[in-house]
């Protein structure tokens, strides 16, 4: 098929707004229609991610042949309305977010089952969904108020997902990031409304235009450090980490693998985009030094994330320590700011979200079949359950970055964007944060393949139930490690929509 | 000086309005505390918001006859919207709240703190498991 | 220029705020968190936000309150503070034995890091508010800009007097749709947690 | 001179023949004889289409296969040339040899998770035949790590406590470097010659500054941890907790070869001789390397147990290899290629003599080897011959080596480098003739007497499965002594200007 770019503008049509609007909906009827059967909500989500991953890929294509797409709503023109603006930088992230909550939904039936009480199944969907939907809004608002509202929308119901975690620890992970993912919204409005006295627009590209003229201002100055900090807070850049390690821990598996593969990208995606697109890259180098902070924190994320993740005893906090490492990746390539560099950054996005995603997965499935979480009592689970073991190695040798998997894309941009850049000395870091990861990864996987059974999975042995997770849980499981493979090997394709992207972002 | 200190006055009154929910909401260790100097916070960020849109000589934003300068109405509706964002994470907060309080039996962050240091890293309960136990 | 009712009434929300959290008592808190809400309702309408005032006044001052009052009649009514030794003893009854030898210091990290922070922060603000134009400035670019469009625009192409409900309904109709989702998953995230499970 | 290329899969083939074998392997797991069969198929499979390559690669052609590109300037593709056939020959075939001894070897020692081993052990020599054949750095990278992970699960076979640390050390080491130093200089390399395909006379000629240049040659030599130099050697000596045929092929023809071979690669093709004499530091790197040739052999007279020894005996060796590709003088580069050869066929008869020793008497100290030349004659006459060539007595292979890295010294105009080869030849001496003679001369120690006498049950005999390749690549070791034509005609075409 061939479309012209001007039949696809059109043939795009309401795709942007029904994305979101989809599961909207499906997350309103979720709690009704559940009354029929309680895994209704199960397949409505599915149905409603599924959908909403088609129209964003449609989306992601349009963009791709045609060009930004802006969509306004109520018709409205902006700046006096609201527009939706899918550009190669946002229409690929949004695809990325789309398919992985699309699979993470396939996977969760049976471990939403166990882990939520079945009466609250209905409005746990029903939460799960305005999560996706917030998320989606945020990637795809190009108003700067809207894109606020989405953020409150995916908090909230955020903070009541991971308050459905077992452990009452969980309570206190789910207050706790209230209060600093709060102060982190406030300080975005705040941000926002600084920006609006000095300009008087709120459309991201209305203030693009008019921000150049007043960048010395101490009003605009303000307004991005608020900004800044507020997106730091959300997206758990150390030191501003703290809320997420117990939010990892103790959240519900198909809730740790949702917000593990998505919420932290998001909003890095939502830094890059208002370091870049609302500001423009002559602000964040020249008029403020922004970058060389963010290099410095970045690196301090890259080091420290490691290095406290190489001391953690419970598996999903390793792999929480391990992400607040692995955001200093995603920001450190945007804060080099080269195309190449940058290109590795979103191209991260991507590739973290699939190990990841894939790596809480595997947990889930462990959790789901023996309860366990701490490392200790994994050995000996190799045999036992091969299929997610395979899937968790694979994951293990992309998050050390292997050559034939995702992880070495990602590392390869960076490096070489970095040396590019001249700051080579960026590159040891990186290399030493991949050991490291490789040291935790890998006394997981020897302890999984190479030691007899601990005590624990003993006393789980019985001959009537089979050892390995559920059909479903383990087939989304292994696509994804096969799409971390695949993207290390066939990479092309990523690399260049995030190419695009990078050059989209820095305005060549 | 007197010029500028009374020139943005509200401006100012905002930042301690702002500094005193913000330290509430990091110092306090009493959870309803903290929720209500998020509330203090909040509205703080909204008098920030209203008083951008206020004009001298400006009348309430509703098209009359007299035809007069009116305030800037864009603020107020962001505001609104934030009154519920404000409203809704209240709700959502003390609902937390509640919950902590009945497995706790306490709702001082530092408290919880202790109790948790005695609970130990314990292994999610797993239904299915003790089935097959 | 501003009027000296306006400075007092400011004046008197900064005394109920820091009243507020100074309070041992959180009901009387609460109630004095539903005094500062009704003042701000008043400091707005004297800023011609009668939108906001409606709406300060019934949610602020009326939801939030009541929520308030419910979230306290199911867990404590005191704070629990330092105490200097021969102060009276804690008034909610510590029964958890983890905590019978538990001392609360009266300095600790998280309050004065806190309190760092917080003076920082105002003070970035106080650094941004400098190049502000002044309050109620006709030639800010936040009033000549989008808002002069709505002025001028709305009542024509909105058909509504009211350019609130203009923006609200019409022109910024989105977000009013994300202040229902708000609202509704806020429910969803109540319900979620609240819930009783059923006995079997 | 331009070289002749020909596209064709042939390549690939050679490396899809073990590949499969590897499926095949673990779908007949419950039939232990059609499993061994497939694996000594793969391999002969293997080595029927190296083979079938040389005589075009021996007249001057190459074969190329571009399979696909990850990413732009990172390809996967492979290209044969005289360098990788001579790794490539020697591996597939020492690969068939040591099937046969592995088969013998497990069902003798009872080891556990036989499948597991042939799988990785054919994965293994996939990826050694993917270095091999690799067309440029971003391939040799990924085969080389390839086989890092391949080997973990065969040095910790056993799982015990002992096996999991050395496969760690193992891994920290390989992983460490290659990961940290490697890497990075891959990275340099590609930003300053923005290609990584390996070409006739190096691709960085005139890329950057001689700082940069050395600190690439500098993170190269520290990466490529798999060629044993000092002080990176300690994972080789941990590695010997593995099976002995694992030791045998990997820690002695495949793995320590894929490093040697990557540094070759890297002295050849990737910056060429001209560039790194002009650079000067290819003799301070000589000098590095002798310390490790003298180091290792004297660490090696220190050791009693036999794999220990010939571990360090191996960490020599390949120093003079790299020794050879470092002192730029045509003869010495002669010497490092032909002598991978000349070390592989004798290193891996010697492993070969430990494990069937220990396979049948269960000893695994030099002490104890008094008089077990009259119980196993084949296995230690195979022993004897194949000392006598890491001394380099002739006509055994390793004296071929050692004539031309004593011409090349000469050529260098650098004599401390040829007392520093003499001196470590006495001491091969030394550490590889006491054992023959402890084997034939020696007493035996009294309770193996006492048991010799006793019932026939326990009588020390010789097994075929195993005898047989020992002595097959003792034989090799000598004929390639006496007859070394062969890998000297594909040296020169390597060296070719």
């Amino acid at each position: 098929m061939s479309f012209g770019p001007t039949t696809f503008i059109s043939a795009a049509g309401s795709t942007p707004v029904l994305v979101i609007v989809i599961p909207l909906l499906a997350a309103m009827l979720a709690p009704i229609v559940s009354r029929i059967h309680r895994s209704v909500g199960w397949y409505l989500a599915t149905t409603a991610t599924f959908i909403a991953f088609l129209l964003s890929l449609s989306l992601l294509y349009t963009v791709i042949d045609g060009g930004t797409v802006s969509y306004r709503m109520g018709s409205w023109a902006p700046p006096m309305g609201i527009e939706y603006v899918v550009s190669y930088f946002n229409g690929f992230v949004l695809a990325v977010i789309a398919f992985i909550s699309f699979i993470i939904t396939l996977y969760g039936k049976k471990s939403v089952e166990q882990e939520i009480p079945e009466q609250k199944i209905p409005f746990f969907y029903s939460a799960y969904l305005l999560f996706i939907a917030g998320i989606m809004g945020i990637v795809i608002t190009g108003d700067i108020f809207n894109l606020y509202v989405f953020v409150e929308i995916t908090a909230l119901s955020g903070y009541a997902l991971i308050a459905m975690g077992k452990d009452r620890k969980a309570l206190m992970a789910s207050y706790n990031y209230l209060i600093l993912g709060t102060i982190g919204a406030t300080f975005l409005v705040l941000g926002i409304g600084y920006l609006y006295i000095a300009t008087g627009t709120l459309n991201m590209n209305d203030l693009m235009q008019r921000l150049p003229e007043i960048y010395d201002s101490t009003t605009v100055i303000t307004a991005f450090a608020f900004i800044m900090v507020g997106l730091c807070l959300k997206l758990a850049l150390f030191p501003l980490h703290i809320w997420l390690p117990n939010v990892y821990t103790y959240s519900p598996s198909i809730v740790s693998a949702l917000m593990a593969a998505t919420s932290t990208k998001v909003m890095a995606f939502v830094l890059l985009r208002i370091m870049f697109t609302v500001f423009t890259p002559e602000f964040v180098l020249e008029v403020v030094p922004v970058t060389k902070i963010l290099i410095v924190m970045s690196c301090v994320a890259i080091i420290m994330g490691s290095l406290i993740a190489l001391g953690q005893t419970n598996i999903k906090r390793m792999l929480a320590y391990s992400s607040i490492g692995q955001i200093g990746y995603i920001t450190l390539g945007a804060a080099i700011a080269t195309e190449t560099a940058m290109t590795g950054s979103l191209i991260h996005i991507l590739n973290h979200a699939l190990m990841k995603g894939m790596l809480f997965m595997v947990v889930g499935a462990v959790v789901y079949k023996t309860g366990i979480v701490n490392i200790k009592d994994m050995e000996g689970l190799g045999k036992r359950m091969p299929w997610t073991m395979a899937a968790f190695t694979i994951g293990a040798m992309s998050m050390i970055g292997f050559p034939f998997t995702v992880g070495f894309i990602s590392k390869w941009y960076l490096a070489t964007g970095a040396i590019g850049a001249g700051m080579w000395y960026l590159v040891p870091v990186l290399l030493v944060s991949s050991i490291m990861t490789a040291f935790y990864f890998w006394r997981v996987v020897e302890s999984v393949y190479f030691k007899g059974r601990s005590a624990r999975i003993d006393t789980l042995k019985s001959p009537h139930h089979s050892d390995e997770a559920p059909f479903g849980m383990v087939v989304t499981t292994l696509f994804l490690a096969g799409l971390c493979i695949y993207f290390g090997l066939w990479a092309s394709g990523p690399v260049e929509v995030a190419k695009n992207a990078a050059a989209f972002l820095l305005g060549s | 000086m007197i010029e500028i200190i009374l020139g943005k006055y509200n401006y100012w009154i905002y930042i301690a309005l702002m500094m005193i929910g913000f330290y509430a909401m990091i110092a306090k260790e009493n959870l309803v505390k903290k929720i209500l100097g998020m509330n203090i916070f909040q509205t703080g960020v909204i008098l920030l918001y209203v008083s951008i849109s206020k004009v001298s000589g400006g009348t309430v934003p509703i098209i009359w006859d007299k035809g007069g300068p009116y305030d800037n109405p864009l603020p107020h509706v962001l505001m609104l919207t934030a009154i519920v964002v404000s409203v809704s994470t209240t709700a959502v907060a003390l609902a937390l709240i509640v919950r902590i309080y009945k497995s706790y039996g306490t709702i001082e962050d530092d408290q919880i703190v202790v109790i948790n240091s005695h609970d130990g890293d314990k292994e999610i309960p797993s239904e299915k498991a003790s089935t097959i136990i | 220029m501003i009027e000296l009712l306006d400075i007092l009434l400011l004046l008197f929300l900064v005394i109920c705020a820091v009243a507020a959290i100074s309070m041992r008592d959180l009901l009387s808190s609460t109630i004095v968190l539903g005094s500062y809400s009704l003042f701000m309702a008043v400091v707005w309408t004297r800023l011609n936000a009668v939108d906001v005032a409606f709406t300060e006044a019934s949610v602020g001052a009326g939801i939030t309150t009541m929520l308030m009052l419910a979230a306290l009649s199911r867990t404590k009514r005191f704070e629990f503070l330092y105490r200097k030794k021969g102060q009276q003893e804690d008034p909610n009854k510590e029964t958890n034995p983890l905590l019978k030898n538990w001392k609360r210091k009266r300095f600790s990290v998280t309050k004065v890091s806190g309190l760092i922070v917080v003076l920082l922060t105002g003070a970035i603000l106080i650094y941004g508010t400098m190049d502000m134009p002044d309050f109620g400035d006709p030639n800010s670019p936040s009033y000549t800009h989008v808002a002069t469009m709505y002025i001028e625009r709305g009542q024509p192409e909105v058909n509504v007097p009211n350019l609130v409900t203009a923006v609200l309904a019409s022109y910024r109709g989105y977000d009013t749709l994300g202040e229902t989702i708000v609202i509704f998953t806020a429910g969803i995230g109540v319900i979620l947690m609240l819930r009783k499970r059923k006995k079997t | 001179m331009e070289l002749e290329a020909i596209q064709s899969f042939r390549p690939l083939y050679a490396m899809l023949a073990s590949a499969i074998g590897v499926l095949l392997i673990g779908l007949s797991w419950e039939k232990p004889n059609l499993r061994e069969f497939w694996t000594i198929l793969a391999a002969v499979i293997k080595f029927g289409l190296v083979v079938s390559m040389i005589p075009f690669v021996l007249a001057g052609g190459v074969y190329e296969c571009s399979l696909f590109t990850v990413v732009p300037g990172l390809d996967i593709a492979f290209r044969v040339d005289a360098l990788g056939m001579v790794f490539a020959i020697i591996a597939s075939l020492l690969w068939i040899v040591t099937s046969f001894y592995s088969i013998g070897y497990m069902r003798a020692c009872n080891e556990k998770n036989q499948t597991r081993y042939f799988m990785c052990f054919a994965i293994t020599m996939t990826a050694t035949i993917g270095v091999a054949f690799s067309a440029n750095m971003f391939t040799l990278f990924l085969c080389y790590e390839a086989i890092t992970l391949a080997t973990f699960p065969l040095v910790g076979h056993k799982m015990t406590a002992v096996a999991r640390r050395g496969a760690r050390i193992y891994m920290v080491y390989l992983l460490g470097t290659s990961l940290a130093f490697q890497l990075f200089a891959i990275f340099l390399t590609y930003n300053a010659a923005g290609t990584l395909d390996f070409a006739q006379g190096g691709i960085l000629t005139g890329t950057g500054s001689t700082a940069l240049l050395t600190i690439i040659f500098i993170l190269f030599m520290a990466g490529i941890t798999k060629a044993g130099m000092m002080p990176f050697h300690n994972w080789l000596p941990a590695a010997m907790v593995a099976p002995t045929p694992v030791s045998a092929l990997l820690h002695a023809v495949a793995v320590v070869k894929a490093g040697v071979f990557t540094v070759l690669r890297v002295v050849f093709h990737i910056f060429g001789p001209g560039l790194l004499d002009s650079l000067g530091i290819s003799f301070f790197a000589a000098y590095f390397i002798c310390f490790t040739i003298v180091m290792a052999s004297v660490i090696a007279l220190t050791k009693d147990n036999l794999k220990a020894r010939l571990a360090y005996s191996t960490v020599s060796q390949l120093a003079y290899i790299v020794l050879g590709a470092v002192m730029l003088s045509p003869s010495s580069m002669l010497a490092a290629i032909i002598h991978i050869a000349n070390h592989a066929f004798s290193k891996i008869t010697l492993f070969f003599c430990a494990g069937h020793i220990y396979a049948v008497t269960h000893k695994t100290k030099i002490s104890e080897l008094g008089g077990i030349g009259k119980k196993m004659p084949w296995t230690m006459v195979a022993f004897f011959i194949a000392s006598l060539s890491m001394i380099g007595v002739p006509p055994v292979a390793g004296f071929v080596t050692k004539w031309y890295l004593a011409v090349g010294t000469v050529e260098a105009e650098n004599p401390i480098i040829l007392i520093v080869i003499l001196v470590s030849t006495m001491l091969n001496a030394a550490y590889f003739l006491p054992i023959s003679y402890k084997a034939f001369f020696g007493k035996e120690s009294p309770e193996d007497a006492g048991s010799q006498q006793g019932s026939g049950h326990h009588k020390v005999r010789e097994l075929p499965m195993m005898t047989i390749p020992l002595v097959f690549t003792a034989i090799v070791s000598v004929f390639i002594g006496i007859y070394p034509d062969f890998f000297i005609s594909l040296a020169q075409e390597v060296l070719r200007p």
